[in-house]
């Protein structure tokens, strides 16, 4: 069965040049009653789009991280997706393909997770998109608290925030919300979510064929990215209880929540943890955060925000009103992320 | 200065061209160098976008001027690239292209205001500054240089050969820096040690242009 | 931060010893309005058990294959699943207890996935509760097309088929079917329903703290089971079109539907696999089902009959009638599947 | 015949106790053996029976029946052990414990029809036959052996050692087998060349048997 085009590492993969959109068209075979794969722009569109009135939500990002973002296309969360190579930030001409596709005459909102690539890009496509004349919005995502936030950074990474907020703000442009309430809804997901993330492996990207980094025997990687950017710092492998112990106090200590504050836990799997352990650190995070004196009434646990295999969790904290939590419990139903529909 | 090398369209075409190949030929070791203080895809992220110029240049029929041909060099590292090498090139490309207007060719002095163009787009973009550990830090030692040598009334070749030097240097300077900018910024002090992908490139592609222009000078 | 009790391997773990009862305590707290998790008896049930007048759902087997059974504990599926150690099937007792809270007194079936261990123990447990006065169905479970069939094994194992007939059977309970309804239901899914599974990975139990088997580098095991039994045969790693075509074929031809034939296409995550691996795996599955004259109308793609982190995937292909059809369709709300609700 | 050995309560618990020491000890090895051509967790699930089985019996008096004992230590392996082996052992021990009903003591062809009585259980919920690569190519050799001593007027020490010794030639004829029952089976002619846990651990049990007759003789 071996040929000559065998990949030397070992993943479900044709050429390893075609591995983004093979994906895409697997999703889009998987679900067309969502959305639609377009091959040529390289983006993943809601199946009704445009929704005439409706203010509509792009997000992209590299690949790699899935079901983010294609996984959310569908109804009451985004209405496009521009994916990029595995890692890498996609590029304008897609982003603009998906504002102009999902244009339905009440404005874009473009999330953007803040690193370099991803902003730039988006802003010259929010250029080209004004220029012909579409408003676009720009919200960036910048909830990682293991980057200091200062002039000697790019300022906070993106990560599990992302997910809640291209959920809370779809049902809201899912409600008729309009363009500046959208945006503003989305400015506060982000205010008031904190995230801080652990690897306990390395990932493999598919064009690499080799994994991004080495983690020693026994050694776990505090504050990781989620692509595959080494974190702050390395120390030895400890138990779930303290590694929860250094998520919740690295988030809590950021997000200064009042006594008593409702929050939504969000912990996250970076792709090759079994739901065994997500679970299991899952009851310990919410322990923890009850004896901080927080009050989690929402949850998500599983794998939502990835980097491709690798082992590893991140806990991302959103501080919730009535408001936001209305609108997490709104219908949503995409690939991914689907209740109430 | 009747031997003096001037730059044409056709100059363009081989630097873009010979740059492609340089970037292709290290590009494992840029994707190394952006594995340990990056997310490790610098060389295939440039890779790509230099195969793709190499086609949209073969498009191109004869007596296309030097500034719509780096224009278009720009763009389609805009369109192919992503990341953040993608739009800082492809910026830079595209403003150096618009620098030259519709000159058919073009000497030293020109060269290196469409050098300073291009470093001007790259700033305004991604508003990093020297010693910030990017691209920045080999594309401003080669300005200067390049300047440098042409006031004291070197060859454009010898001012090239100075410029591409000093990107060298200066890619190489970025080692002990701390990084402040793009994906390297998030390790902090243990950016430091490890030299910048985005210099090395550029400081590759500097090289390419001082050799093709000696080449068809 | 490194004590005495860290753990050797690494994974998000306290005492290896109590992460199956660990990890279902997480699971309770994230979803206590669908379920809770009795320590005592060892067992998850539904919130609101026993349903008065309702068929009853018992499941069970080894843990490390989560979601299943935990995750599927709710409305529309399973009213309780015992989970045993990891790989290992649950004791009889547990199977008592799960049958007694859950009897609405119109019946109870044991779903049981066909290991000598699941199947011993069921019958035992089956036999405690006729001595107590609960009618007991048994459904047994025997999808795998690796292993053959014949006196000389054990018989087929039951792999993904497990979860489309929880669903089916769940459905059709919740809807009011009586047991021999529900039961003849399971076994039409079953006896439609054909799986087969490869493995790029290897994975590691908590208890045992390393990994199973070795796959050498660059190569494959075919017919995996899903408690890391080794597979039929190993081969070279290939392509996914290759990998695909050999699941496709092995399933196809056994199910031996007849051309035209609806289908459920199921490809399965065996924890290690990344999303954007899967669909693209979907992807080629689904273009050769067609090719080979079927045609999938329904789809599920994700992770949901696990081998720990094993790097692998399964095909499970359901030959759909329009009462299947329409019973898969109907709302399920538990932790790992839900839609309508 | 006076100085015959007698089976009493006190030799059961002692053979439990000592039973579950080996299993213990050699844990890692029925694990690995289970590996190789199962699912790796044998060695686990005996030593889990069996620390709860030496719980179980610390909680009882003295004066409990050996019969009582070995109900009660088979009905916690089946509640604890899970798996295929939790059943099968547990099943078996209730039954011998069943066969032996209210005496306080017993002789060897008592233990005889005691052991008949365990594989008839396994028999029953298992199905193997001899040659199918389980517990049973373990423990039938041993039975015939034993019955085989005693019928011969042997002393029953010298007959369970002779038991012990069938159990553990029984448990390394299965390494050519190639498994029918069980999850070995999956595995078709890739089983032949390893040999059986559960033959393997039931000879641990019955060399343990031997050891406590002997001892409490
Ligand atoms: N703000 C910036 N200004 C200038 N150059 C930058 C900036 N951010 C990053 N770079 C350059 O980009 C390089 C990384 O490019 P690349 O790896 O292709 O993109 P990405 O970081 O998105 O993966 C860095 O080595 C650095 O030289
Ligand atoms: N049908 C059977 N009859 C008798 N013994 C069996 C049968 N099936 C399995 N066994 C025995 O059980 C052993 C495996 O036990 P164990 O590993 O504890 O359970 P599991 O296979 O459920 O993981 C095998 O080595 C074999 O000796
Ligand atoms: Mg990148
Ligand atoms: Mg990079
Ligand atoms: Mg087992
Ligand atoms: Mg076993």
């Amino acid at each position: 069965m071996a040929t000559a085009t065998t990949p030397a590492m070992k993943k479900f993969l044709n050429d390893p040049a075609d591995a983004v959109r093979e994906s895409l068209a697997g999703l889009a075979a998987a679900h067309h009653d969502l959305l639609r794969y377009d091959a040529d722009a390289q983006i993943v569109v809601r199946a009704d789009a445009p929704v005439a009135g409706k203010v509509a939500l792009v997000s992209g990002g590299g690949s790699g991280h899935e079901p983010l973002h294609g996984g959310f296309v569908g109804r009451g969360m985004l209405d496009a997706a521009c994916p990029g190579e595995v890692f890498t930030s996609p590029v304008p001409d897609q982003m603009l393909a998906a504002t102009k596709a999902v244009d339905g005459g009440a404005g874009v909102v473009h999330i953007v997770k803040n690193y370099t690539g991803d902003v730039m890009n988006f802003k010259l496509a929010a250029e080209d998109a004004a220029d012909e004349g579409i408003t676009v919005e720009s919200v960036l995502v910048d909830d990682d608290v293991a980057v200091q936030d200062s002039l000697y950074t790019a300022g906070r990474r993106g990560v599990g925030a992302t997910v809640l907020l291209e959920k809370i703000a779809g049902a809201a442009a899912e409600s008729g919300d309009d363009v500046q309430r959208v945006t503003a809804l989305a400015r506060r997901v982000n205010a008031r979510a904190r995230s801080f993330g652990v690897a306990l492996s390395s990932c493999t990207p598919p064009a690499a064929g080799k994994p991004m980094f080495d983690l020693p025997e026994g050694e776990v990687e505090l504050g990781i990215g989620i692509h595959g950017e080494p974190g702050r710092r390395r120390e030895r492998m400890s138990s779930a209880r303290e590694l929860a112990g250094v998520m919740v106090e690295a988030v809590v200590s950021d997000l200064q929540a009042p006594p008593g504050a409702q929050v939504l836990t969000f912990v996250n799997g970076m792709g090759g943890t079994p739901q065994l352990e997500l679970y299991l650190l899952y009851g310990e995070i919410d322990r923890q955060l009850r004896e901080a004196g927080l009050e989690p009434v929402r949850n998500l646990v599983g794998s939502y925000i990835t980097s491709l295999e690798m082992a590893g969790a991140s806990l991302t904290v959103l501080e919730l009103d009535d408001e936001l939590a209305s609108l997490w419990d709104a219908p949503v139903h995409t690939p991914a992320l689907r209740w109430g529909a | 200065m009747i031997t003096e090398p001037i730059v044409r369209a056709s100059t363009i075409t081989v630097w873009l061209t010979q740059a492609g190949a340089d970037v292709r030929a290290r590009g494992d070791y840029l994707t190394q160098l952006d594995a340990a203080i990056g997310d490790g895809d610098h060389g295939i992220n440039m890779t790509r976008g230099f195969d793709a110029v190499d086609k949209a240049l073969a498009g191109q029929g004869d007596g296309v001027l030097p500034g719509r041909l780096l224009i278009l060099a720009g763009k389609t590292l805009v369109s192919t690239v992503g990341g953040a090498s993608g739009p800082l090139w492809g910026s830079a490309l595209r403003r150096a292209g618009r620098a030259l207007g519709d000159v058919e060719q073009f000497d030293g002095p020109q060269l290196a205001l469409a050098l300073d163009a291009a470093i001007d787009a790259i700033v305004e973009l991604g508003a990093a500054a020297p010693g910030d550990k990017t691209m920045v830090d080999a594309l401003v030692p080669a300005s200067r240089a390049l300047h440098a040598e042409l006031d004291a009334g070197s060859s454009l070749d010898q001012a090239l050969a100075a410029a591409a030097q000093a990107a060298l240097e200066g890619a190489e300077a970025t080692v002990p820096m701390q990084a402040r900018k793009g994906r390297a910024s998030y390790l902090g002090e243990r950016s430091i040690g490890h030299q910048d992908p985005g210099a090395t490139s550029a400081a590759i592609i500097l090289a390419a242009l001082a050799r093709s222009v000696g080449e068809s000078g």
